[in-house]
């Protein structure tokens, strides 16, 4: 179902509340344009649309698409629109805005396999404290599509071979503490 | 005046000169290799030799250590002299049978093989066995003019050789190259004498793409148009000898002790129009600037097109190959936040000039990275129109990165600029040969001490600003002074001119007036008031207050005053008062302003 | 108390030279910024003694700014410095007077600085609105003569 | 001891990571081992948590702020600066700490989580990159000096990745770094020119959409292969695992193949500084990284 243009203008206002929140996030209003964020994103040509696209998008009040579309989860963050954006545009941090955006409203395409990948990684957090590589890496399969993760299984022989998988998770001493900690901003967030 | 013959021409030679000297101004050729301007003559190579008739005897004389003297008759081309020469080319050939100057000059003389033996091997160390004939010139040099002493002579006979002392490799050798730019047959080696390259001195005005000399024309439209020389490379500043140049200027117009001058003009008025620096493409390391060869600054291009430039305008890469495709980025350092936040104005429309003389000089495909075009000037758009026609590629997207990382074949060997196509959605390479980088205007280094030395302010970006951007677009805060030209902002050449009559014509109506009219604001001391305690005095940044002994009062000199009003605001008793900015003036603005 | 929000009022003392032609340049631009701020042109900053301000504060000002240029720039070259000399001297002043500090701002905007001025007069304008009321009559009483009277 | 000399004598709050207790722990052994040769002292940091990094802070960034500043708060009772050797910590944890003191609202929030759990944080930490530190903190001088087996010969490329200049740029430059050349090159060995230095390996996409990250990074196993590089140096544990885990396959995609050792710049210092292969867990790499070295003859 395609978004109202009501409901689009209320995600735009929500998501551009957010990123004014991010230091230099005003910036975005800045854009000229000039596609020095797409020619630097190295997975532009896997993406849908280009970063430059999204600011494209949100002025057009189309930012819906974006949401619909693979870009946000193609980021890998390695800052290098940030830093050469003209406008100063902290693009990164606006990716991950809408990464949590999506999160949030569940705006994505079903099965975004960062999405899932993302929750596992919370959730081991929340348990240990700590992220389980191999919990990560099995859950994250079996979530998503376990006929890859047999295709994995030559690789995690080479590694066990190797003694590089570590199956046991060690649970920090202060896992109450930390609970308590995120429990905290949750509730900070839920009073708002 | 000396009257003399050569072979059988009478001739006026004048009194001192050398005979080779006198027959050369009349255009008589005497075969010399060890001959030069700077050097007193030797006599070592002697195939200057001639004969010489005085007072009825005959004799063979080199003819450049020969003075002129009066009735002398000179045959150069005599049986004897051609004799002679063909039994020196033979000598010499016996020593250099491979040097193509030694040969040459030896076919000249009819010889072709020498029936001497060759001196033994290694003859030479610092030279080229090959071509030294022992004439010296290079030691004389070194020793007499440019006062080094790095090289000399070994040995005797046939075992005389030229070398550095104990044949080490020299420290004292200053790599100027009088050595081997005066060897008659370019036998000398450098990096036998001292192993390191001779450095060129880069041309300022061509952007370091060629070099020069450490006397040279600045630019073909210096003014005055002479030349000028450059310390610290010139080898008399570094010796204390060389002078070359002076036993080369005839009108004897050089003058090494010539010291800058400071010269203090009192004005009445300035014009400051101190220009603009392009911004430093090294800044933005991921254009590859200097690590590509083949990556330019737009000014080092600009030099490259242009028909007195390094390459007498042909447009070429630093190989020599004409290009087949070529890149122009807008937008370099401009309108960028990271670096020069302003659109610089005038690359737009240089960057299509660029595209015009690439297209025009070599055919090549030129594309043209941007991310607006600004083309607002009269014909400005017309001509944005003309590239389009003649094919000019546009593409709409910032070029963001030149790299020699190739993916297909066709990029091999080639840079390729990346980019977004912003009117696709889609990212490209573009493989080229040359990349122009259309880099912005930024203010002088030293703008902010001139802003200050004459008080006209910066505006934001660094640039002069002027007094009101739309009624005082060449006046600046400070009264008499003027801006014009790019200190003021960048702008083309048009604009300047404009900009520049502009500054001229207020500068001389301000003249022409002949007075100066002031603000009617001055500091005024009331006698009566003041208690002499002297702040005022100390408050005043122009010294405009004296304290009166006398009368024991601090008195203003009206003239000297700027009406800053500090004396008015420091002063303790309330003597010291503002014209026009009287305490009570300013009272009444402050009840006015907060009356309900 | 009325369910209106309180408007400081503020008095600017702006240097003829960089300041107050920065202010004129932030109009020219058409920067928005709020009202509160009545602007009274001096020649320099350093024309500005400090019985301006308290006169300011007395007549019903809640916050005074000063402005001038650059240091460095200064149009008569060191009248700025001559301000900034004076300024804590003002605020040792204010402190008797059970004034808060705040209520006073030394600021260098230059000619160029629209933008900067728009920002200062702004962030002024909150500060005093956060701080309230001066109320001069009933801190420092009614009585208290003001300078130039 | 006063501060002065504790930070004199080189003494760290160490960080090592959850990628680190797995499958990286070569990159830990090699670190510690090294780290002691060269007199620096890692005291890893009591009881540390997640960092926070990437895939969190795509869920709640707050929280994710949070996880660092418990970290954070543990090392400045430590009063140590913090080090850590994996580059997307380090970032975490930089941005984290620089944040929350450049903004005083989000500050007070995280205070108030970290109360929570009986921890504060006054914003008195520096973190560092362990490559950072030796390169700044021990200098060139002090480890030429512990080089027993320079690396004579050994053309190396080094890879910084993304997360170590950027986004900062406050220890290196974001674009062309070099940092690791400078301490090869101090290694004895001979760092090539490599422009794709700080290029992106991909990432967690190598597991998320592996055909986008098998090509990025089979540019950078594709440019090192054509450099004639002997290894690649990385900095960072999950630069490393993508450099090596699927070389073959990736190798097989791009069109080269090189079968190019992948080390990382400690096992490479540790080695110049005369460890063995154990004490460097060279073994464990899937790259023929023992080979290239014993080949070279800077292993015994």
């Amino acid at each position: 179902m395609p978004m109202s243009a009501t409901e689009v203008r209320d995600l735009s206002k929500e998501f551009l509340e957010h990123v004014y929140a991010i230091p230099e996030g005003e910036k975005i209003n800045q854009c000229i344009q000039c596609g020095t964020c797409s020619a630097s994103c190295p997975s532009a040509e896997a993406m849908e649309y280009g970063p430059r696209e999204i600011i494209a998008a949100l002025r057009a009040g189309m930012l819906d698409r974006m949401f619909e579309s693979n870009t946000v989860w193609l980021c890998a963050s390695c800052y290098l629109c940030t830093v050469r954006c003209p406008a100063g545009i902290p693009f990164t941090d606006v990716m991950y805005e809408l990464k949590r955006l999506g999160v949030k409203k569940g705006l994505y395409a079903k099965g975004t396999p960062n999405a899932v990948m993302a929750r596992i990684f919370v959730d081991s957090v929340q348990r240990y404290g700590r992220n389980a590589e191999m919990r990560l890496i099995r859950l994250f399969f079996m979530k998503t599509n376990p006929l890859k993760g047999v295709g994995m299984v030559p690789l995690g022989l080479k590694l066990l071979k190797k003694k590089r998988l570590k199956f046991g998770v060690k649970k920090i001493k202060g896992i109450e503490g930390l609970r308590k900690m995120l429990a905290a901003v949750e509730e900070e967030e839920a009073q708002r | 005046m000396v009257k003399i013959t050569i072979d059988g021409r009478k001739i006026d030679a004048r009194e001192g000169q050398t005979v080779l000297q006198a027959a050369k101004e009349a255009g008589i050729d005497i075969p010399t290799l060890c001959h030069h301007e700077s050097l007193d003559p030797y006599g070592a190579c002697r195939f200057c030799t001639v004969e010489v008739k005085s007072r009825g005897k005959t004799k063979l004389v080199t003819s450049c250590t020969l003075p002129v003297a009066e009735g002398q008759e000179i045959r150069t081309r005599s049986e004897k002299v051609k004799k002679t020469r063909k039994i020196l080319a033979e000598l010499m050939l016996a020593r250099c049978p491979n040097s193509t100057v030694i040969r040459d000059l030896a076919r000249k003389v009819g010889v072709n093989r020498s029936r001497f033996r060759r001196p033994p091997e290694d003859l030479a160390t610092i030279t080229d066995q090959e071509g030294c004939i022992l004439c010296g010139m290079c030691v004389r040099i070194c020793d007499d003019v440019m006062q080094v002493g790095a090289i000399g002579f070994e040995g005797r006979g046939v075992r005389r050789k030229v070398t550095n002392p104990f044949r080490e490799p020299s420290d004292t050798c200053l790599v100027c190259g009088a050595c081997s730019s005066v060897c008659p047959t370019r036998a000398i080696e450098h990096s036998r004498i001292r192993p390191q390259k001779p450095e060129v001195i880069p041309f300022e005005f061509e952007e370091g793409m060629s070099g020069r000399k450490p006397i040279y024309m600045e630019f073909a439209q210096a003014v005055p148009k002479v030349p000028v020389i450059d310390e610290d490379t010139c080898m008399h500043f570094r010796t204390g000898g060389c002078k070359v140049c002076e036993d080369n200027c005839s009108a004897e117009a050089i003058d090494h002790e010539m010291e800058e001058k400071i010269e203090e003009i009192e004005v009445g008025t300035i014009i400051v129009a101190t220009g603009f620096k392009l911004y430093e493409a090294e800044k933005l390391s991921r254009y590859g600037y200097k690590a590509y060869p083949d990556v330019y600054t737009s000014l080092e291009f600009e030099r490259l097109c242009h028909a007195s430039g390094p390459t007498m305008g042909k447009i070429q890469t630093r190989a020599g190959k004409k290009p087949e495709a070529v890149a122009i980025l807008h937008c370099i350092g401009s309108r960028d936040e990271n670096h020069l936040e302003y659109c610089s104005r005038v690359c737009c429309m240089y960057s299509l000039k660029f595209a015009h003389l690439v297209r025009e000089k070599t055919g090549a495909e030129v594309y043209n990275f941007y991310i607006d075009i600004r083309s607002p000037g009269k014909g400005y758009e017309e001509f944005y129109k003309r590239l389009l026609k003649e094919g000019v590629h546009f593409i709409r997207g910032k070029g963001t990165e030149v790299t020699d990382v190739w993916e297909t074949e066709e990029e091999k060997g080639k840079l390729v600029v990346i980019s977004e196509d912003t009117l696709l959605g889609v990212r490209r390479r573009v493989p080229v040969d040359m990349v122009i980088l259309s880099l912005g205007l930024r203010p002088q280094d030293d703008a902010d001490q001139v802003s200050h030395l004459f008080s006209i302010g910066c505006a934001q970006g660094g640039f002069f600003l002027e007094k009101h951007p739309k009624l005082a677009p060449v006046d600046t805060p400070s009264d008499g002074i003027y801006i014009a030209g790019a200190c003021q902002g960048p702008k083309d050449i048009p604009d300047t001119v404009a900009q520049g009559a502009a500054a001229a014509a207020s500068a001389l109506s301000l003249m022409d007036k002949g007075k100066v009219v002031l603000e009617p604001v001055r500091a005024k001391i009331d006698e009566e008031k003041c208690c002499g305690c002297k702040l005022c005095v100390a408050n005043c940044p122009y010294q405009a207050i004296d304290y009166n002994e006398e009368k024991k009062v601090s008195m203003v000199h009206p003239e000297l005053c700027k009406g800053c009003g500090t004396c008015a605001a420091g002063c303790p008793s309330g003597a010291a008062t503002q014209e026009n900015f009287e305490d009570v003036q300013i009272f009444a603005e402050i009840e006015g302003a907060l009356a309900e | 108390m009325t369910g209106e929000p309180f408007e400081p009022r503020l008095v600017g003392f702006l240097c003829r030279w960089c300041s107050y032609t920065g202010a004129d340049l932030a109009g020219m631009s058409r920067m928005e910024y709020p009202p509160n701020l009545a602007p009274i042109k001096v020649m320099c900053s350093g024309r500005v003694d400090p019985t301006f301000v308290v006169k300011a504060f007395r007549d019903g000002a809640d916050g005074v700014l000063i402005a001038g240029c650059h240091p460095g720039d200064c149009h008569y070259s060191t009248g700025n410095y001559k301000a900034l000399r004076r300024y804590p001297l003002l605020l040792n002043l204010l402190d008797q007077f059970g004034i808060e500090r705040e209520r006073v701002r030394l600021e260098w905007i230059s000619a160029s600085e629209g933008e900067k001025f728009a920002q200062v007069v702004k962030e002024f304008t909150e500060t005093v609105r956060a701080l309230g009321p001066l109320c001069w009559k009933e801190r420092v009483g009614a009585g208290a003569g003001a300078p130039g009277e | 001891m006063t501060e002065a000399t504790v930070k004199k004598k080189l003494v760290y709050s160490y960080f090592p990571g959850c990628s680190l207790e797995g499958t990286n722990e070569a990159y830990d052994v090699s670190t510690r081992n090294a780290a002691r040769v060269l007199g620096v002292e890692l005291r890893e940091l009591e009881d540390w948590n997640c960092c926070g990094a990437t895939a969190y802070v795509a869920v709640n960034e707050k929280k994710s702020f949070v996880l660092s500043a418990r970290n954070l708060a543990l090392a400045e009772k430590a009063g140590l600066d913090l080090v850590t050797v994996c580059s997307g910590c380090y970032l975490a944890l930089y941005k984290a700490n620089k944040y929350i003191g450049r903004n005083p609202k989000l500050r007070a929030e995280v205070r108030n989580a970290l109360r929570a759990g009986g921890l504060d944080f006054a914003g008195n930490v520096r973190v560092r990159h362990f490559l950072e530190v030796v390169v700044n903190d021990v200098g060139e001088d002090a480890v030429k000096r512990h080089v027993v087996r320079p690396l004579q010969g050994l053309r190396v490329v080094c890879y910084h990745g993304c997360q170590i200049g950027r986004p900062f740029g406050d220890i290196d430059d974001p674009e062309k770094p070099n940092l690791m050349d400078r301490l090869l090159s101090w290694l004895g060995a001979e760092p090539l020119d490599f422009p794709m230095s700080s290029k992106c390996c991909g990432g967690l996409m190598m597991t998320t959409h592996p055909e986008v990250g098998m090509k990025l990074t089979g540019a950078v196993l594709k440019c090192a292969c054509r450099r004639k590089a002997d290894a690649i140096i990385t900095a960072c544990p999950l630069c490393q695992v993508n450099l090596e885990s699927r070389q073959e396959e990736i190798c097989r995609l791009v069109g080269c193949d090189c079968g190019i050792p992948v080390m990382y710049f400690t096992q490479a210092m540790g080695t110049a500084l005369g460890l063995g292969s154990k004490e460097l867990s060279l073994g464990d790499s899937l790259t023929p990284v023992e080979e290239v070295l014993s080949a070279k003859g800077v292993l015994s």
